[in-house]
């Protein structure tokens, strides 16, 4: 009868629409894989479970990746799965971003110190099973070595200036958790939480980077997943 | 973009520098994310120090002549938190709202931050190598030209060593002893018990006795030792069986009057004639006519007295007779019998030890107005302001060739001072007390200097050094290697001792003082013209002055009237309708010494023919420049009393002439009679006083102890085991006594059933011993059980039900745990003057106190202070009124009405009980606020916790007082009494890292730890172990509003009067 | 496409020219009229509207999608309020009743739109500015070869133009 | 518009609406009806005034609002415990104004009400800039209105999703339903009434533009057939809606355990309320618009009359509410219920209760006489009053509620500030920007409804009966 169809266009922007959205939350997600392939290969082994879109979500809690299987399975309304933890809308900007990695006022390499020479990290990180702050090495600590070890290395040499000033070295922060979460390093690391846990392969990157996104989902995922407490008073007070 | 930042600041980086680490996944004194991008680590760590743990130093607190044992908690080097020791037998880890905000002392923004030297009229800072070398070279002058033993020391007084270290560096030089002043010293009971004691003061035992009777004496309000007398005050009054019963006499009733049970209203100044009677050196009849008090009333003391078991008479007053009043009930106290008993001079408290009198002040006063005196030095005291006008202390100033100021905050004498040494604060300083014959007390830094101030002793030490005759008596480093060299076992059993803060020692004792110069003796009674009698009171919160440059303060209600940031005048309501007065009306008082415009408080306590006035306040530049607070609120203000006193109230002592006691020579305040005024204007009085009422509501519900005996008695004869009669305190049935009682009878009544079948009587104890319980008979057993609800639950919350009691017959109203509270919690305060809202786009209210006014403050928990009885107090004057103190905070109820009403769960109930506030969820609908019934939610109205707005609660270096395990809350943001959920959070974590169940009592919260009267227990009511399970069971137990079926978990027990038995 | 168009400035003229082309069983008949008038709906006598269904079928999702949502998202974080049942059915009927409204409308709206055949974005077809004034019309969709006939019938009962498109 | 019956074939009926009485007689043709209702669409220097004015209003709010998002909610008169005042108040206001178009459009259609027909438009109209209006106070209210988004349940990395069982929730799902419905029921109706603009429009750019908005409407039978049973639909939908909106709108308070919140009365009362308060807006926009483009033979004097019996009637109703609210204090027997009361007409907001009073139960008593309920002006003088009586009655049911409340430590006194009138300011301003631009973009009376009910030109004499 009349000029028909033309309402399609309609629907037609609709499917475009949900396509562009699908297609970025799908990139989004692969450029979290794509982030944590940077990383040596071990460190995809606590990775987050792949983007499975929100069809996704069940309350049994199943994730897709087979290292999560070998966890207990969470039962019933514990089950506070989510993949929506993952894809574009998993940014946190209260959190520090995922993939930060400033340059270091002196290039410390954790893989020289940690794989080579097989120190452990609370050597420096002396109060991570002690306090809810993992602590940092004193300069003095790091002198320990230094005033006898590599002492001709131009990173060194900053070292040993600030030591003389009698300065600390000014680190540029990394992660951060926004001011109301509480996160005390202690619990977590008493609590069978490695450090690769959350910080990735810490042991292998020349350059540290915040391998972990710091959002809340991430968090409550894997409290669910160790039975450790959901509540939300656990860590916001 | 974070809106939960808190306090950041250029100085705190700058400290971290220097000091240690800091930040990580700590909330609190966080700093928004594009603040911090450094992590600063120690450049050498110190021993024992954990980054992110709280350090603990044992000290002693400075904040008046007490000297209580106290305990400061510092995280990553710099102190938190004050709290009793509860090491010390003095203060048994309780504390006062003084004590805890000393921390505001030590980071108040206007402290000097380096020495000051006047140039050109001007102060300007200085290096401390010239300010000692300025120093040294006036004190060599001095010397030189035989001036000085005219040279005088003023020190705030305090007990320890320091006196007379003092005294020694003094005498080094020629100079003759320093004054000891301290402005809110009990003259008047110190003399009369040296003269009838022979001690200065001697330990009274509440609870041996079956009678106090205080003649004005307002131990609960700050009068002498006022934390030890507390704890005594409360321990033998929620005693049920042989607790004593209080009288108060006096004609106005202070908050220890209000405590005690029967106020017997006597014309000021007429309680010689009392006692005199009580004596029997007076007829009935010519004590009743002089008090105005019956002869009935008066024979009832008597027989009282004289019928009691055992009585303890205390005796105070800042009257022209004060000190003669006390000497006679001292005597009386020893006609009775006494002696050793209630009070025991045998164990004396030497914190008044070399204490000087102000009329030891008046002199110095006199001989500067005559140009003899060369060089005055200030420590600490006041003089300018805590003296009267008459005593041209200000004038005489002006004649002193060179003045030296110690103290480390301005105020109205060190301002006028030529050279400005500050000292360092009594947090960050070596020293010692004695508060007891061979108790010492110990004070250590529990941190490094805030600023660049140093300790006056080391000052004195380097003084000296630079002089060759005395540099051999001061071989010693510091004061504090002369502390630990003259300390029992040196060294080694010093820093031991630091760790419990107490140590079996003395302190080197300088001579007690005579009371002086008493040349300006006051005439008994009252002096001037005029309708009312005007009585003068040291606020039991700011003292007479020095509290009020510490926000904490100022924003504590004052215990009786309830307001803040003001200066009032109480008068009767009889007097007030008299006058055609209604509450606020402004008045002029004018005595023959000076006027002031106040606004009324109708008070029920105070005589018609008198009116009170509170000290305190008035703090003024002498300098023209007044404090704006839209330019100098970000810098330091060096005039006046600092940005929170200047410009707030009237200084009552203007109010006096100044002539003093005539044996105590001690300031006679209440010594003038007034003309009141009306002006015809009204302002609104900042108080936090809705009304005084409870409306038959039941939230203060009181028993008597006859009740509770006799239901005790019947319990034991076995009848009735269940019935009320075993719970006589229930619904005022057992309380018929004075006619005010109140109870859920008379609202709602309990005669209901409710649906399905929910009991409504209030039974023993929390009806639900779990949080998940709270739905009771209503709820459905499939949510109950739900998640973490669920008792079998992994994570076990549901097993405990945090609660707390609060036993309203150890409550005196004192508010310590509001202070406690602000400094735990990280509540802004709200009333300075630069806090206020906009009246229009462009002009701020700069009134102080103006958000109090819109009842914006953010005690998390108050004191509400009820009156029951004296109905028609506007026609007939009733001094048998009953007073309730009720601290209110949020009541964790397990049916809690302001959580289904939040559209975002930022209230919801956690399976331990909690009532929990998530700020960061928080969007500020404040819904939650008009659903609960006993509205004790706060609502961040202005960005008091963002740093760099205008109302920002913590100018610089303030934000280091901030608690870092509790968020600071950013504007828009609800917030509320947490029951300290950062402490539990914390215990669980330490018992956690040690493998351990949680023990009982193992902590406390804020308040609780801090109540000097013990009336709040804290903890888990689920395990029968900790104390809270017990007192909830407590046969006077009750809910407030238990008709709301809302099942709160804080549990109070009601007040006990001691009534009079027929 | 083909037709032929008719004007009428009278409503029973209109009605007239239905009836008749109704009889001849004349296919593919469009009428324009400025309003709803009761004598056309009569005269054309069209089934009902299917809209019914769509709203029909909007309605049940929606009230599924309110309770669903309410109840999903409380179950799946479950915290307690006010010692309220974790998913409780009586509060969550608002959300079933308003989203029960919603989504009927919307697709009560997305049906009109469907069986009207609109938006459409080409009007100047077979249709006369008049139709939204004050005159009916007629148009039948056709081929050339039927036009004079039409044309016929439709003048017979008062059309005061005819015009072919092609 | 639109039967919802199928005719029966033979027995021609004009049935409803026109059946039901109120008429437009002084219009006789299709014609008259274009041409006077577009010549309605021209811009007059006065109602560039107008225009200018609301847009200043409007802006006085917006700076309010920008002012306030930076210093906080402090600088209104909020006086704790008193922690909703003018913006909660203003919004009941606004969504309570809004119910008087759904009635007219939607439920006086169902009762085949005739005198909606010419009075509708500018009513819906009013409905969805009410709500527009009162949609913005709950974001201005809270704390951090950025936060607003998380009242929607959507998935998100917090894992979290609003309580459900808050009435504040309920809100933001009845008011929003109401929106979209009202908005797509305002702008359906327009579709038959662009067609007309697109087709008597010569500027092409605005021609355009109606095209666009018409969507390619063309007045065929089949778009009438869907159309009018969308309508019904609609309709259908609209009536119910209407009624639970204030319903959810009055759990606000009704679910709070507040004196003076807490009573079941309340639904039917804020519905009637909602009414009355809406026919006095729809009183205060029509009566000065027909007078200034000559309208009164669209919107006669019968209209008028009707409406006025309908505020008369929900005036009686709100009055009975208030009445009983005092008797149901009396009688419970709960003390703060029964201190709440007395002190809010005897007490501290005597005042307060009085203008309310006054304004919403005596004077529209008036409306008794026909010859008031016949005169224009009165009618406008009492819809101004009626309106300030309406914001005066949220002003008694929040304000004094929150000032004396279980707790008599915290009972306190409230006076809203500058801001807060600010913003009261601003909401007019707002609504009426949108509405006068409204009026001169689109017909503010229904076209093709009104063709409806004037007689349609016949080739052989007058059929039908009419």
């Amino acid at each position: 009868m009349t000029q028909r169809k033309k309402w399609a266009v309609i629907p037609g922007f609709l499917v475009v629409g949900a396509i562009a959205a699908g297609l970025s939350a799908w990139s989004g997600a692969t450029a979290r894989q794509a982030d944590a392939a940077q990383a040596p290969a071990a460190a995809n082994k606590l990775a987050y479970p792949k983007f499975s879109g929100l069809s996704g979500t069940n309350l049994d809690g199943v994730r897709n990746n087979t290292e999560a299987e070998a966890l207990p399975r969470i039962k019933g309304t514990e089950g506070l799965l989510l993949n929506a933890a993952q894809g574009p809308w998993a940014y946190s900007g209260a959190s520090s971003p995922q993939n930060y990695s400033p340059e270091q006022p002196v290039k410390f390499p954790h893989p020289q110190h940690v794989q080579k020479l097989g120190m452990n990290c609370t050597y420096c990180h002396n109060s991570a099973g002690k306090a809810q702050d993992p602590g940092l090495p004193a300069v003095a600590t790091c002198m320990g070595c230094h005033t006898l070890v590599a002492t001709g290395q131009p990173e060194i040499k900053k070292l040993a200036a600030y030591y003389a000033k009698g300065q600390p070295v000014p680190w540029a922060r990394i992660h951060k958790v926004p001011e109301y979460v509480h996160f005390p390093h202690s619990r977590h690391a008493n609590g069978g939480v490695t450090c690769q846990t959350c910080h990735g392969e810490i042991q292998k990157m020349p350059q540290v980077f915040q391998y972990s996104s710091l959002n809340m989902g991430w968090c409550v995922n894997c409290h669910i997943e160790r039975k450790a407490r959901y509540d939300c008073s656990t860590c916001h007070y | 973009m974070s809106t939960e930042s808190g306090a950041t600041g250029v100085k705190r980086r700058d400290f971290l520098k220097i000091l240690g680490v800091t930040t990580a996944a700590t909330a609190a004194t966080g700093c928004s994310t594009d603040q911090v991008r450094k992590l600063i680590p120690y450049v050498a760590s110190p021993d024992g120090t954990v980054p992110g743990v709280s350090n603990y130093f044992a000290s002693t607190c400075r904040e008046c002549a007490t000297s209580c044992g106290i305990l400061v908690e510092t995280r990553d080097g710099r102190a938190l938190k004050v709290e009793g020791n509860p090491n010390t037998e003095l203060n048994r880890g309780a504390l006062c709202a003084k004590g805890q905000a000393s921390l505001q002392g030590l980071y108040n923004p206007d402290r000097f931050r380096q020495p000051m030297a006047r140039k050109n009229g001007q102060l300007a800072p200085i290096t401390w190598d010239e300010a000692l070398q300025m120093l040294a070279t006036r004190l060599g002058e001095v010397r030189s030209k035989g001036q000085a033993a005219n040279v005088v020391f003023i020190n705030q007084h305090e007990s320890g060593s320091f006196p007379a270290f003092l005294d020694n560096w003094l005498a080094g030089y020629g100079m003759p002893a320093h004054i000891s002043y301290d402005a809110d010293a009990p003259a008047s009971a110190i003399a009369a018990h040296k003269a009838a004691y022979g001690v200065s003061w001697p330990t009274f035992d509440f609870d041996a006795a079956s009678l106090i009777v205080s003649f004005g004496a307002d131990f609960l309000d700050g009068w002498g030792p006022s934390v030890p007398l507390q704890l005594a005050w409360a321990d033998a009054r929620s005693k049920i069986e042989g607790a004593p019963r209080a009288i108060y006499i006096g004609a106005r009733r202070s908050l220890t009057g209000l405590n005690a049970d029967s106020w017997i209203a006597c014309k000021p100044g007429s309680e010689l004639a009392i006692i005199q009677f009580l004596r029997g050196t007076k007829s009935a009849a010519d004590a009743a006519a002089a008090s105005d008090v019956s002869v009935a009333t008066l024979d009832g003391l008597k027989k009282e007295i004289t019928g009691a078991k055992r009585s303890l008479l205390l005796a105070g007053g800042n009257a022209a007779d004060s000190a003669q009043v006390a000497t006679e009930v001292a005597e009386y106290n020893k006609a009775l019998g006494n002696v050793g008993i209630t009070v025991k001079p045998a164990a004396p408290l030497g914190i008044y030890q070399r204490l000087d009198v102000s009329a030891a002040v008046y002199n110095v006063a006199d001989r500067m107005n005559l140009g003899t005196v060369p060089v005055l030095f200030v420590r600490g005291a006041n003089p300018v302001h805590t003296l009267p006008r008459s005593a041209k202390f200000a004038e005489g100033l002006a004649k002193v060739g060179f003045k030296v100021s110690f103290t480390n905050v301005p105020d109205e004498t060190t301002e006028l001072a030529d050279l400005i040494l500050p000292d360092h604060h009594g947090l960050e300083s070596w020293g010692d007390a004695e508060p007891s014959a061979n108790t010492l007390h110990l004070q250590q830094p529990s941190m490094e200097p805030v600023f660049q101030t140093r300790a006056t002793a080391d000052v004195l030490i380097d003084v000296a050094k630079k002089d060759p005759a005395l540099a051999s008596k001061y071989a010693v480093a510091d004061y504090r290697n002369w502390l630990v060299a003259r300390f029992p076992g040196g060294q080694a059993a010093h820093t031991q001792a630091l760790t419990k803060g107490v140590a079996a020692a003395s302190s080197l004792r300088a001579a007690d003082r005579s009371a002086g110069d008493l040349s300006r003796k006051a005439a008994p009674g009252f002096a001037g013209t005029g309708d009312f009698h005007l009585v003068i009171n040291p606020s039991p919160t700011l003292g007479t002055g020095a509290g009020a440059n510490k926000p904490w303060l100022m924003e504590l209600p004052d215990p009786v009237s309830k307001i803040a940031w003001q200066s009032w005048v109480e008068m009767h309501p009889i007097a007030c309708k008299k006058l055609g007065l209604v509450r606020g009306d402004l008045v002029t008082i004018e005595t023959a010494a000076g006027k002031a415009t106040l606004p009324v408080y109708n008070y029920l306590g105070i005589r018609p023919d008198t009116i009170g006035v509170s000290l305190g306040l008035g703090h003024k530049s002498q300098s023209a420049k007044k404090y704006d607070p839209d330019s100098d609120r970000k810098t330091p203000y060096f005039t006046g009393y600092g940005r929170y006193a200047e410009g707030v109230g009237i200084n009552a002592v203007d109010l006096v002439s100044g002539d003093t006691d005539a044996v105590s020579g001690g300031i006679a305040y209440s010594s003038m009679k007034a003309k009141v005024t009306k002006t015809g204007e009204n302002t609104d009085l900042i108080t936090t006083e809705g009304s005084a009422r409870q409306h038959s509501r039941g939230i203060g519900q009181a028993t008597t102890l006859a009740a509770l005996i006799a239901a005790r008695t019947n319990k034991e004869a076995g009848h009735d085991e269940h019935g009320a009669a075993a719970k006589p305190a229930e619904h005022g049935e057992g309380a018929a006594a004075g006619g005010h009682e109140i109870g859920p009878k008379e609202w709602g009544g309990n005669e209901h059933e409710f649906v399905g079948g929910a009991p409504t009587n209030f039974l023993p104890g929390l009806r639900s011993p779990v949080a998940n319980d709270a739905q009771g008979d209503l709820g459905t057993q499939d949510s109950k059980a739900k998640g973490m609800y669920s008792e079998q639950h992994w994570s076990g919350m549901a097993k405990r039900r945090w609660a707390m009691t609060v036993d309203l017959s150890r409550c005196t109203g004192c508010s310590a745990c509001v202070t406690a509270c602000y400094s735990e919690n990280n509540i802004p305060t709200v009333g300075a003057s630069w806090q206020g809202r906009a009246l229009s786009p462009t002009v701020w209210d700069t009134r102080p106190g103006a958000n109090i006014l819109k009842g914006r403050e953010m005690a998390w928990i108050r004191l509400e202070r009820y009156f029951e009885g004296a109905d028609d107090a506007e026609n007939t004057f009733d001094p048998g009124f009953d007073t309730r103190f009720v601290p209110m905070m949020c009541q964790h109820c397990g049916n809690a009405p302001c959580e289904p009403v939040c559209p975002v769960y930022a209230t919801y109930h956690a399976p331990d009980g909690l009532n929990v506030q998530v700020y960061n969820r928080c969007v500020g609908t404040r819904y939650c606020s008009n659903n609960c019934p006993y509205k004790v939610r706060y609502y961040n109205w202005f960005g008091y916790g963002e740093p760099g707005r205008r109302q920002y609660a913590f100018p610089e270096p303030m934000q280091m007082q901030l608690n870092p395990d509790v968020t600071v809350r950013g504007k828009g943001v609800m917030e509320k009494c947490t029951f300290c959920v950062q402490r539990i959070r914390e215990a669980e974590t330490r018992a956690d890292l040690e493998h351990r169940p949680l023990q009982a009592d193992e902590f406390t919260t804020a308040c609780a730890q801090a109540c000097p009267s013990k009336a709040i227990t804290f903890g888990d009511a689920a395990d029968p172990t900790w104390t809270v399970a017990k007192h909830v069971e407590d046969e006077r137990a009750y809910h407030v509003f238990e008709v709301l079926n809302t099942y709160t978990a804080v549990v109070y027990l009601k007040k006990i009067n001691h009534t009079v038995e027929a | 496409m083909q037709g032929v168009l008719a004007v009428f400035p009278q409503l029973d003229a209109v009605c007239a020219a239905i009836r008749d082309l109704k009889a001849k069983k004349v296919p593919k008949v469009t009428v324009y009229t400025p309003t709803i008038q009761h004598e056309i709906d009569d005269a054309i006598d069209a089934p009902t509207s299917v809209v019914r269904v769509f709203t029909l079928i909007g309605a049940s999702l929606g009230v599924t999608f309110g309770y669903w949502v309410s109840i999903w998202s409380s179950e799946y974080w479950p915290l307690q309020v006010g010692g309220k049942a974790i998913a409780s059915w009586i509060p969550y009927t608002i959300m079933g009743f308003e989203m029960f409204v919603m989504v009927g409308c919307l697709s009560t709206v997305a049906g009109m739109f469907i069986n009207a055949q609109i938006p459409r974005l080409v009007t100047n077809f077979g249709f006369d500015k008049r139709f939204t004034h004050a005159d009916y019309g007629i148009w039948i969709e056709t081929t050339p070869d039927k036009f004079d006939e039409l044309e016929r019938t439709l003048r017979a009962h008062g059309a005061v133009e005819v015009r072919g498109e092609r | 518009m639109a039967t919802t019956a199928k005719p029966v074939v033979g027995k021609i009926k004009r049935p409803n609406i026109p059946a039901a009485g109120i008429q437009v007689p002084a219009v006789s043709t299709f014609e008259q009806v274009d041409n006077e209702i577009l010549a309605t669409l021209k811009p007059s220097s006065k109602w560039f005034m107008g225009l200018g004015v609301a847009v200043f209003a409007m802006l006085i709010g917006a700076s309010a609002w920008a002012y306030q998002i930076y210093w906080g909610l402090g600088n209104a008169g909020y006086v704790p415990p008193v922690m909703w005042g003018v913006y909660i108040i203003t919004f009941v206001f606004w969504v309570g104004i809004g119910h008087a178009g759904t009635l007219i459009s939607a439920i006086l259609y169902l009762f085949r009400a005739g005198f909606r027909t010419t009075i509708y438009r500018a009513s819906e109209a009013m409905t969805v800039f009410a709500v527009m209006t009162a949609g913005l106070f709950p974001i201005i209210h809270i704390g951090r209105p950025w936060k607003f988004f998380w009242l929607i349940p959507y998935p998100n990395w917090r894992l979290l999703y609003p309580q459900f069982k808050s009435p504040l929730l309920w809100d933001v799902f009845a008011i929003s339903t109401y929106l979209t419905i009202s908005t797509t029921f305002l702008y359906l109706g327009l579709i038959p009434d662009f067609a007309v603009m697109r087709d008597r429009e010569t500027n092409p750019v605005r021609k355009r533009i109606f095209a666009m908005l018409s969507l390619g409407w063309k007045n065929t039978d089949r778009e009438w057939r869907h159309f009018a049973k969308m309508y019904m639909f609609l309709a259908a939908f609209s009536t119910p809606l209407v009624l639970s909106v204030h319903s959810v709108v009055s759990f606000d308070f009704a679910m709070a355990l507040t004196p003076g919140w807490h009573t079941t009365i309340f639904p039917p009362y804020f519905v009637g309320g909602a009414i009355f308060s809406g026919f006095a807006m729809v009183w205060t926009i029509l009566i000065p618009i027909r007078k200034w483009w000559h309208l009164e033979h669209y919107v006669t004097l019968n209209h008028l009359d009707a409406t006025a019996k309908v505020v008369l009637f929900t005036s009686l109703m709100v009055g009975s509410g208030y009445l009983s609210e005092f008797f149901i204090a009396w009688f419970s027997g709960v003390a703060p219920e029964q201190e709440y009361f007395w002190n809010r007409v005897f007490g501290q907001w005597w005042w307060a209760a009085w203008i309310l009073l006054i304004c919403n139960m005596i004077l529209p008593l008036s409306l008794f006489s026909q010859k008031l309920r016949r005169n224009p002006v009165w009618l406008f003088i009492l819809s101004i009053f009626i309106n300030i009586g309406m914001w005066y009655e949220r002003f008694v049911i929040v304000v004094p509620s929150l000032s004396h409340e279980f707790e008599p430590w915290q009972w306190t006194h409230y006076t809203p500030s500058w801001i807060d009138m600010c913003f009261l300011v601003g909401s007019f301003g707002w609504f009426f920007m949108w509405f006068l631009l409204f009026i001169k973009q689109m017909p503010v009376i229904a076209i093709a409804e009104v063709k409806e009910i004037v007689p349609p030109k016949m080739l052989h004499g007058h059929g039908g009966h009419h």
